[in-house]
């Protein structure tokens, strides 16, 4: 396989990784058995497995409690994860953490974050490190629109632009918070008028096309590791589901279903699997593929089953460091 | 008299001052949606329109010193949070600005704030989503802290709150959204500052919080059945003002207090609470207090441990038989509550 | 005297009560009466000057720490002011606020404020208030430079430009927040380039000339009050003193004395007042009005000197309303 | 041996861990500007450079979370606040987020974050610089909190917090900065979670948190000149871990117990440390516990009624009288500590 094709064929194995995933939990979760709030990244997986892409496995990221397509694409294993939703002691956290604060450190993945924008300056202070280490490394924080409307936001984008240290800011615009619209939320037309201002580079893509996310994510993060110049990307998507949960919601009026034929009609999923036919794979090798990771999940769903509860002892361990 | 849960009867209470009080105003994060906060704001939209009741950017510092810049030209506004987690971003404008900014500037405002925090358990939400806090706002000279268990209470006290030329933060339990209980049609008021007597006894006091005080009615039913002990179970409702007279004249009658607080012990409002108790019932208390509250630690996710973490009707009564050295109970039997199996009322 | 005439006039004598109720602040702190920190407006007068000629007496204002110059030019009046700062029960606040608090809401002072950029979201809120009651004001917050690397800046400017509420901001850009100059603090070259994004109106002077600010004022606040769409005006000065205290502080090298020199030799008192000789009042009558003042002062401190302290009561007083 | 003061120890204990460990990092609002944070930052510039010793923007949120992240990368951040009132604006980050990071992700991290922050009296501060919040932080499970209250202490403490893997809240008061003591030069830790009899007594036991020490010292001392009374004073050092064994045995043998914490007394510290030792010491006990503590009121400007707000020696002293059955003490001709007569040790 080209380059091309690898990098292709990777994207791929990423997004059919945490679609698959959270089609699981989809269909495990009305047994009662993953007792976590679920935040769904279903459809907007591309943002995740894009930027993942671009990055090395050693750069630092942190993301949302809309957890799972994040945490799938930059560590590639699904076993800890599905451990984690069951609440076992093989999981990420042995329990304590489940769906919102997914964590996996030796895989560049720093931890999930449950209050909105509150990941943004510990991006930030990670790129300070790296800096101060001369770590050849990115920090990334992935976070939703709504998070923009945090004074925390504001802050952490005007610390990152001051010290010029390595970090990139991923706002995954799905234009609701909850159930508001960002046109209830923001005071402004265009956001990316208003951050150019700053010190940093500004990026948008108002589709969720991978292969142009993985594209952008790369040029950013090489002028980032090169010049320390902080980068701000903000990318188009949208929701499948309803804010937290498995089911849909488009009876409820806030938003309009048309909206969600439209995106559906090009999802970032079938896109790259197409791509990857067109780059020349066989359906058969895609398949192939596809059986694998199904396989990979369905291992890790029964051994996260059939593993230990943590002890009641575990509660009072790790409190402190 | 009609039933009402403690979610309607939230509703109600808001309602019915909004109809009164043109100056009334309602908003926070998700405050208008479908979802209505649970339902506790249902119809507000719909009745008194977007300039009474909206929806708010995720801005939580700003719209809590917006509450305070409304109340001081005029207006009496009710600011609701899903989550007490999210008031912790609001800290400096509650304790710094609303609670003293009367005060500093020479008592020439009015405050009337209404601070409404959804508290408590959901199911593995985990250590950013189940806090209290109550400690932290009724240590603050200023604020006023409600903490209704009934709905009754919960119709009463929100509408003295709402009444209330100070700021007040009220606390509601996530589980008590669906427990019922008589509430009257009309508007009424339930003073603050008055605790409440849940469940006589004679034989030992406990001291509730919010959800707590359910557990402890729970408990008090189980020592009855089993050993006879007839425990009283006082609702503090109010932490500030406190009415720690109540409290002390069923302890002075008891000798025994076990105080169950719907929150992390250490450092907590049981230990205000507590030591007030002994300083009144030095000579009356037969052994020391106990308090009930969370594990120190963060809430972790899985059921197993949210199980250890939380204090329920078991930990009282193992506490009350510890206490009064009773044989303990064999509790297989017994049914306690939980996400599933939900404490519905009726009082 | 023509219209213009009195405003200028007005404009001076704010400008005049403020730098002579500081002057005596200089001469009298030494004696150890007035004990209450003192962050000194001298040479940062002519912005409460400027901005409260343009308002009416009703339009709420809220000020920092930096209180005086804006207490006196919104409220015309020294002998509160003066009873506070030594404490006393004739005060605003009877002894409760000191120089950090003062406020006076029947002059429409709403209150000065401690904690940097938290008196914005104030004004927004009650920009609501007014709006909703159908009053005819405009609210406005004064804060410094600093007050822009708090992320309740930020919110506040969002929450405003989104409800379209009569709330002028006004920032005193003296270019320091203590002794950190902004370019330690700010990530971005042009505030005013960012702000713009905000669906709010922008207005910039980079000199502190009084009736430049208050003409800016006056088409800024007509405008909102009409429209209802949000002002921003950011105004350059220069603080003469030290952060906190009465004495100057050019030998800490974090500030050159140059420019001090430069502002200075623009004074915006010196610079008003020639202008109201120019605009025709002879030496004469702006002496006398000069006198009223400082007899106004004279009086007002031997009153704050005379009155009584509060009594140990008055402590728990007002803590609930 | 030499002698410091307070603020000098501080400094020396940083400048000392610096030297041995390039992953330090001290930063906050004024830390490298000519104040140097009231001299606790000296040469802390000029010796490791800006990239480890610098000022930020006014983000007290940011700030902190920046604080976690770098730590998350290895580095060991020290974050100033020269006011504690500050930190109310970064509640969010050090609850939601510090106290909680490492237990909640898996214990996969290290948080050696060190926040300093100085509380306490200022000259007409008011309200919104003068709070202590001590209680806010040894709420919450995941933090440690110190308030050392001598210059060897301050070092000691300090140098133990910077080397501790979990964060820690240091809170130092800021009429300790003149107070001098006799402090080793060499690098030392004192262990954090012990407390210290200030001074040996057989009679009451007076326990202190912060500059109360100095207040129950002086009272101690008056006590015993007029009327003999031993009053053993007892520093908690540290509210998180708490020693409450020490403060315990220290109360088995007096029998009397005044509690003189640094913050308002309903629901802070004191209750905490109240109904512990009541708890321990239910038997030998003799009268109930007193706490002293700030007046239930936004502190106001005027020095009067500052006067009125903070609790001292004197009032101290009329507890103990009150408590031992003493008839008053005159106390005219008895000096207290103010802002011009500032006690500058040495212990
Ligand atoms: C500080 C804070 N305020 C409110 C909430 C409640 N809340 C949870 S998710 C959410 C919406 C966030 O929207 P966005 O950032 O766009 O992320 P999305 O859910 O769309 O991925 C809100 C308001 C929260 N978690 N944190
Ligand atoms: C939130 C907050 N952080 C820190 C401080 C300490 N502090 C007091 S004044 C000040 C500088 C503010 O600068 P600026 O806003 O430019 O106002 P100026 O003093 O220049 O008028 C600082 C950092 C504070 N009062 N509030
Ligand atoms: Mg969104
Ligand atoms: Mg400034």
């Amino acid at each position: 396989m080209s380059m091309a094709n690898t990098v292709g064929v990777e994207l791929y194995q990423r997004l059919y990784l945490a679609r698959k995933c959270e089609d699981t939990i989809i269909k495990l979760y009305p047994e009662d058995e993953m007792r976590s709030p679920m935040h769904m990244s279903y459809g907007q997986e591309s943002i995740p497995a894009g930027v993942c892409q671009a990055l090395k496995s050693e750069d630092p990221i942190y993301t949302t409690y809309r957890s799972h397509a994040a945490y799938l694409a930059k560590t590639m294993e699904c076993r800890k994860f599905f451990a984690e939703l069951y609440g076992k002691t093989t999981g990420t956290a042995r329990g304590k953490s489940g769906s919102m604060h997914l964590a996996l450190p030796t895989k560049g993945h720093y931890g999930a974050t449950a209050i909105v924008a509150s990941n943004l300056p510990l991006a930030v202070g990670t790129a300070y490190a790296i800096k101060y280490r001369k770590q050849p490394l990115v920090a990334c924080a992935f976070f939703g629109d709504g998070a923009m409307d945090e004074g925390s936001f504001w802050e952490s984008i005007n610390i990152a632009a001051l010290q010029q240290v390595p970090v990139m800011f991923i706002c995954e615009d799905n234009g609701y918070a909850v159930h508001t619209s960002k046109h209830a939320r923001q005071g402004f037309k265009d956001v990316m008028s208003i951050l150019k201002g700053f010190e940093i580079d500004v990026y948008q893509l108002d589709n969720d096309d991978p292969l142009r996310i993985y594209q952008i994510a790369s040029e950013a993060s090489l002028k980032c590791r090169k010049t320390f110049r902080p980068a701000f990307l903000k990318i188009s998507c949208y929701r499948y589901l309803e804010h937290v949960g498995i089911n849909q919601d488009f009876g409820e009026n806030y938003r309009d279903k048309s909206k969600f034929d439209d995106w559906q009609s090009r999802d970032s999923v079938a896109i790259q699997r197409e791509r990857i036919l067109e780059d020349g794979l066989s359906v058969k090798e895609v398949e192939s593929l596809e059986r694998k990771i199904e396989v990979e999940i369905e291992e890790a769903v029964a051994a996260a089953k059939e593993a230990p509860e943590p002890s009641n002892n575990e509660l009072l361990k790790g409190v402190l460091t | 008299m009609r039933e009402l849960t403690y979610c309607e009867a939230i509703n109600e209470a808001i309602d019915q001052e909004m109809a009164r009080d043109e100056s009334i105003i309602i908003f926070g994060i998700g405050v208008p949606d479908h979802k209505k906060i649970f339902g506790s704001t249902v119809n507000l939209l719909e009745k008194y329109g977007p300039s009474r009741c909206f929806d708010t950017p995720l801005a939580e510092e700003a719209m809590t010193g917006f509450a305070l810049g409304a109340a001081l030209q005029g207006l009496k506004p009710i600011h609701v949070h899903i989550r007490v987690d999210f008031l912790l971003l609001a800290m400096n404008q509650l304790v710094n600005m609303i609670s003293s900014y009367n005060y500093t500037t020479g008592s020439h405002f009015k405050t009337p704030i209404l601070i409404r925090a959804i508290i408590g358990r959901g199911w593995g939400q985990g250590s950013q989503h189940s806090k209290s806090l109550h400690s932290y706002f009724a240590h603050i000279p200023g604020l006023k802290v409600i903490l209704p268990t009934t709905a009754s209470d919960a119709k009463g006290m929100i509408t003295s709150a709402i009444r209330d030329d100070s700021p007040v933060v009220c606390l509601e339990h996530r589980w008590l959204y669906w427990a019922t209980d008589k509430v009257l049609e009309e508007t009424y008021e339930t003073p603050i500052g008055i605790a409440k007597v849940l469940r006589e006894g004679s034989d030992i006091t406990i001291v509730g919080t919010s959800w707590m005080n359910i557990e402890a009615l729970r408990a008090a039913e189980i020592l009855f059945k089993h050993r006879g002990v007839k425990a009283e179970v006082i609702d503090v409702r109010s932490l500030y003002p406190l009415d720690a007279d109540s409290i002390a004249r069923s302890v002075a009658k008891t000798g025994f207090c076990i105080i169950a607080d719907n929150d992390w012990t250490s450092y907590g409002a049981g230990g205000e609470i507590a030591a007030l108790t002994y300083e009144k019932c030095f000579d009356s208390l037969k052994k020391p207090i106990r308090r009930v509250g969370f594990a120190h630690a963060p809430c972790p996710t899985v059921r197993c441990l949210e199980n250890e973490f939380y204090p329920n009707a078991e930990t009282i009564i193992r506490e009350c038989e510890s206490i009064l050295d009773l044989e303990p109970i064999s509790l297989s039997d017994e049914l306690f509550y939980s996400h599933e199996r939900r404490f519905k009322g009726p009082f």
